[in-house]
């Protein structure tokens, strides 16, 4: 058994992940306001806790399966950051070679099964790669991560039902951030959604997801019970979507609001990262020149990858036709 | 007349057809903000009641629609993305386009879907599909491709007042585009075509998207001597096909352009209507320019690999065209030898 | 307010729309072994409680779905006899005029939307219904039928979640018999059935589906909210499909069994028609007589339907082509 | 070689590939029982590990079906009735279909997912469709179509192999066909059709269901003088166009028999690909012979007037055949006069 809660080192791993997953962030955010980026980018800018507290406990044979929003969860699984940006700049190195994008950033290898563009895909993906691992027997777990607003899919249901009955070791994550695009949780999610896991008599925890040692809490005990071939658990962190729902929304929604600045202000004031790095570097001086470290070590692999991507060659459109199949012509 | 943009025109109609009968509701993921435009405005005119946001759930948004219709209502289902349409497909195929024969005639399904489609906007392969064709095989179920704004307002408008279920299909990207649109009554008929570019050497088919890339080729073509007729079926079921076969007749060759991808496109089957029915009028073998059989990838070189523009059709239409090619300019001859894309 | 429990008259009308329902099916058990009807019959033998018990509270302008499963629905909602067997029998004079056949039974003119041979298709046809029953403020109410395993369709808590956001009147009626056709419900349900509602705080009962007062009981209240725009109720009813999944299975199963003989045994024990015979039996020989009456009644209503049926003229082919669309050729 | 029914040569491919390959699982609605058939003893034989019970849940079951495979098994999904396809399309289009490309060439998706498609039955609209054209417009998707049960044994064993989804499409109701299916290791390509009747006047491509009745057809055609080659694509994706191409050029006509509805069925993908490529050699229009765009209505006279047979390939072929129909009896004569149904 692991211990309850994180150790300082431990700690201090969750706070760098954090800060990357943030600072690729503000570059995207900061590039696709400039023009740089051929397609669009969801942040997930605020929400950096839940995908790093969960995937701080799954190994490299573990699974994910992702969102739209899907870049924090791929850093935090240990994905290429330098290819992960060059996908985004939809260059030839990039870890789908350009085909995939913002939305599709995957990397198999690492057991990234992808973000996903359709709401709610997850589900099923992650049941099926969960019901592989249990006949694999090699003690790999699934996480799945989605938002409040994926949660109203149907196909959740479908894969409660299933994890269920067949103690599949498969974690799902609801990144409960209070918005399905422009409609408050409240307009289209009903009652509390960890409670429709108990409906199939699936154990929930509900989490503070700004705070990332609570998420590596809750998500230590699941992942564990699920490794240990005890079944799925449900986790609902509780976060807050920072940025708009995609970047440039103001211009799809001209002039309309659907939210108040004061709230997004009182949000910022419970950013995950400043409130660890307040508790560490309050331990001492030592912490604080590791904080600083970590930062500036962060900036310059950011300003790295987005040189990589750069000078990278453009996607090489032939491979539209020769990757549609392993080995046949489309 | 007043130049209007595609989405307005589209506005304009949901306007007037939701003054006109208060039984015509809306409902779908964040219409009420309208972030695909189109819908702008409709909650603070007509209120909650009648246009209303869902949760995220297409499997029942689409059966939804269906139950409301049978109930009385008249309904506009708004799927955003035309990609979408595959996650509702269950209640499209198995329900709406088959209720009304299954009750024997029984059940009126005055349902509108709209979805926008195509690609070009490096929102990679979930949201860039054309995924009409699989609509086309359902039966039952009517699609309308608007290529102008006037065209966008008028079948939406026949739409809304059908009693059949129609999916109206909004060119993805176009919303910026201008046109004159006629104020109020404006119905665009189904199953009418346009001739929006008369010619005599060649026929050239153009569905939604395509119709402008197909005028811009046509004008490039008229340069090189080819005299090409473009015709916009504006509606791909019910299909105007005494149109395009009129049409064959007199220029004796056919291109048929369609953004979907090739196979079981519209482009295949308005191709082998004509080869059923309008083989002898034809001089040379029929043409399809659509998207290959790939989804479509991400970035943007990529992208315009594989989505059709004028250059694809111009190539394909020389390809079949008559003998006074030869008159061709050495650059449209190069062209005319190169590969259509995928092939 | 209705009172808690059904009239003596009230009862002897449950009765007798039971009595049609399993007088009809048991014809058209025969007629299928028979070899006189062209398509399979699923029959609701054992459960007309069910239906019964609902229907009883519904206008003429209330709506409901049915499933494959339809007979029963149809018919204890005022569906009309002759002309539901005409189109098992695929005659011109079937209610769909011979298009649909058993699973597809439906009179939209008595709100009954429709038999439908997709499991778990009537979740979004009746709440799409009761959207439009709510809009149009005439107090209709939307009934929908459906098998424990439909339930296991993500439209049901898709739907759930609707109903509860939207007040809407419509009552979840889920007739658990215990199998998804050769399942037991055990090996593909995971949990009770009406907790998925309970997740979304609509109001759930559980009734005994062989007891027709019971649901009767359950179901006025369920209907009564709903009229009165107090929202949706879900009700979980637990009965037992009696004959095989569809009649002839046994050529499908080729000599496997699902279920014991014993157990079908037992249910039919519990037969609830046979229950309240032997109560209203009990009250006195006038409703000795009035009991038998309505046994010869029925028979002869049957009688006449399958001779109706009969004697009718094959389905028009070309119907095909002019019922496809409204005013429109395919 | 034994004679074998269609739906044991299915049941033998599956258990030679469970025996041959641990990593093949199958899961599906009541797959355990087999009441399709084809799956009968395998639970037995390879217990609920590999061969497991699913709840009602197909739009689930097609994304399961992805993630297994991602995660690296190889995945037999049943969906029973191809209608149900409608029901699990999302992952089957936007997941399956597309994530090889998207993920740039990392995902493989070694997924054959079985249904059985057709009517005849008198099951009525929901489960008699022939619902593989939208998996064609797809891209992404191969298509199997076996005919014959050794085909059936054959195509099914490259399918469970092979590394890209495919969907085995059963002829509903043939179950119990017999035919000669060879032992063993029998393995059938992809992409390669068949020639089951050579013949000079005429080429009869017939998918699947229709291969029977095209055959049939064919032996009274050759009665009345028009000697038919009849050509069993076996694949739709991929689709062996040259083995059409070389016949077609034979024969300068072409009839294509497909059980789908007519607009954007795997017929008109054909013909406007012999359009398109075929041109030349054609004499005479290309015929479509498919269901019309109506759904299938339950009373088996209204059945039997929708869905092909015999009859209805005769007619079509009759039409385009060759000038020697002058030497045609009375009666085939005035068959070729009738229109197509739906037409
Ligand atoms: C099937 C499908 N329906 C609709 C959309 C459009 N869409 C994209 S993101 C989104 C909201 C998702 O909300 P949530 O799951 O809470 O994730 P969040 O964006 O808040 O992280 C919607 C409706 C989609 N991409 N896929
Ligand atoms: C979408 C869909 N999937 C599968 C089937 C096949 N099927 C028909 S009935 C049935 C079982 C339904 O069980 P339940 O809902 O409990 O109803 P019951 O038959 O017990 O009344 C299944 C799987 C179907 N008709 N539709
Ligand atoms: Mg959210
Ligand atoms: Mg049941």
């Amino acid at each position: 058994m692991t211990r309850a809660a994180p150790s300082r080192d431990e700690l201090f791993a969750l706070y760098e992940r954090m800060l990357l997953i943030r600072r690729t962030e503000e570059r995207l955010r900061d590039e696709n306001k400039a023009g740089n980026l051929p397609g669009a980018v969801h942040l997930y800018i605020g929400e950096e806790a839940v995908a790093t507290g969960v995937c701080a406990h799954l190994r490299a044979t573990d699974m994910i399966t992702s969102t739209h929003r899907g870049h924090g969860h791929y850093l935090a699984k240990g994905g290429d950051l330098n290819a992960m940006v060059a996908e985004i700049y939809a260059r030839r190195t990039g870890i789908c070679r350009g085909m995939g994008g913002s939305m599709h950033v995957a990397d198999f290898s690492k057991g990234i099964l992808g973000a996903n563009g359709i709401v709610g895909a997850g589900f099923a993906i992650a049941t099926g790669a969960a019901y592989s691992a249990q006949l694999a027997k090699e003690g790999r777990v699934v996480v799945d991560f989605f938002g409040d607003g994926a949660s109203n899919q149907g196909t959740l249901m479908e894969c409660l039902n299933i994890a269920s009955l067949w103690h599949l070791p498969l974690v799902f994550v609801c990144e409960h951030n209070r918005f399905s695009e422009f409609s408050p949780a409240s307009t289209v999610t009903s009652g509390q959604i960890s409670d429709r896991a108990r409906a199939f008599a699936i154990p929930t925890l509900v989490v503070d997801g700004n705070d990332v040692a609570a998420v590596w809490e809750a998500a230590r005990a699941a992942i564990e019970r699920a490794r240990d071939g005890r079944g799925p658990t449900f986790i609902e962190a509780h976060t807050y979507r920072i940025q708009g729902h995609m970047e440039a929304e103001s211009l799809l929604l001209g002039g309309q609001h659907y939210r108040d600045d004061a709230e997004i202000e009182g949000w910022k004031q419970r950013c995950p990262i400043t409130s660890l790095r307040k508790q560490l570097a309050a331990l001492g001086s030592v912490e604080v020149s590791r904080l600083e470290q970590i930062e500036s070590h962060i900036m310059a692999r950011v300003d790295e990858a987005v040189k990589f991507a750069v000078a990278s060659e453009p996607a090489d459109p032939e491979l539209a036709f020769s990757l549609m199949f392993d080995g046949q012509q489309p | 007349m007043a130049k209007k943009r595609y989405i307005h025109a589209i506005n304009e109609a949901l306007f007037e057809e939701m003054e006109r009968d208060p039984k015509v509701i809306v409902f779908g993921e964040d219409v009420e903000l309208a972030i695909m435009g189109d819908c702008r405005g409709l909650l603070a005119r007509f209120g909650r009641d009648r246009i209303r946001n869902t949760p995220i759930c297409e499997q029942t948004l689409t059966g939804m629609a269906v139950g409301a219709a049978a109930a009385g209502h008249r309904v506009i289902l708004h799927l955003m993305f035309s990609n979408f349409i595959y996650t509702g497909m269950d209640a499209i195929g198995n329900q709406m386009a088959k209720m009304r024969l299954m009750s024997g005639g029984q059940a009126r399904m005055p349902i509108t879907v709209i979805a926008s489609y195509g690609g070009g906007g490096a929102n990679a392969a979930q949201h860039s599909d054309t995924a009409y064709p699989p609509l086309l095989n359902l039966g039952g179920i009517n699609v309308a491709t608007p290529a102008t704004p006037a065209d966008a307002k008028g079948l939406l408008k026949t739409a809304i007042r059908g009693n059949n279920p129609t999916f109206f299909m909004e060119a993805g990207g176009r919303g910026g585009e201008q046109g004159e649109v006629p104020e109020g009554e404006h119905l665009v008929p189904f199953g009418k075509a346009v001739i929006a570019r008369e010619g005599r050497d060649l026929t050239l088919v153009a569905i939604g998207s395509m119709l402008k890339p197909a005028l811009a080729a046509a004008k490039s073509l008229a340069v090189e001597g080819v005299d090409v007729e473009v015709i916009d079926p504006r509606t791909l079921v019910p299909f105007d096909a005494a149109a395009v076969l009129a049409s064959v007749r007199k220029t004796g060759r056919l291109v048929v352009c369609d953004e979907a991808r090739e196979r079981c496109s519209a482009a295949s089957e308005i191709a082998a209507l004509v080869a059923e029915r309008g083989f002898d009028s034809l001089k040379a073998p029929i043409r399809r320019v659509t998207t290959p059989n790939v989804c479509i990838p991400y970035a943007p070189n990529a992208e315009s690999r594989v989505i059709p523009g004028a250059d694809t059709i111009i190539r394909a239409c020389l390809q079949i065209s008559p003998a006074k090619t030869s008159l061709f300019s050495a650059a449209a001859q190069r062209a005319a030898g190169d590969l259509l894309p995928g092939a």
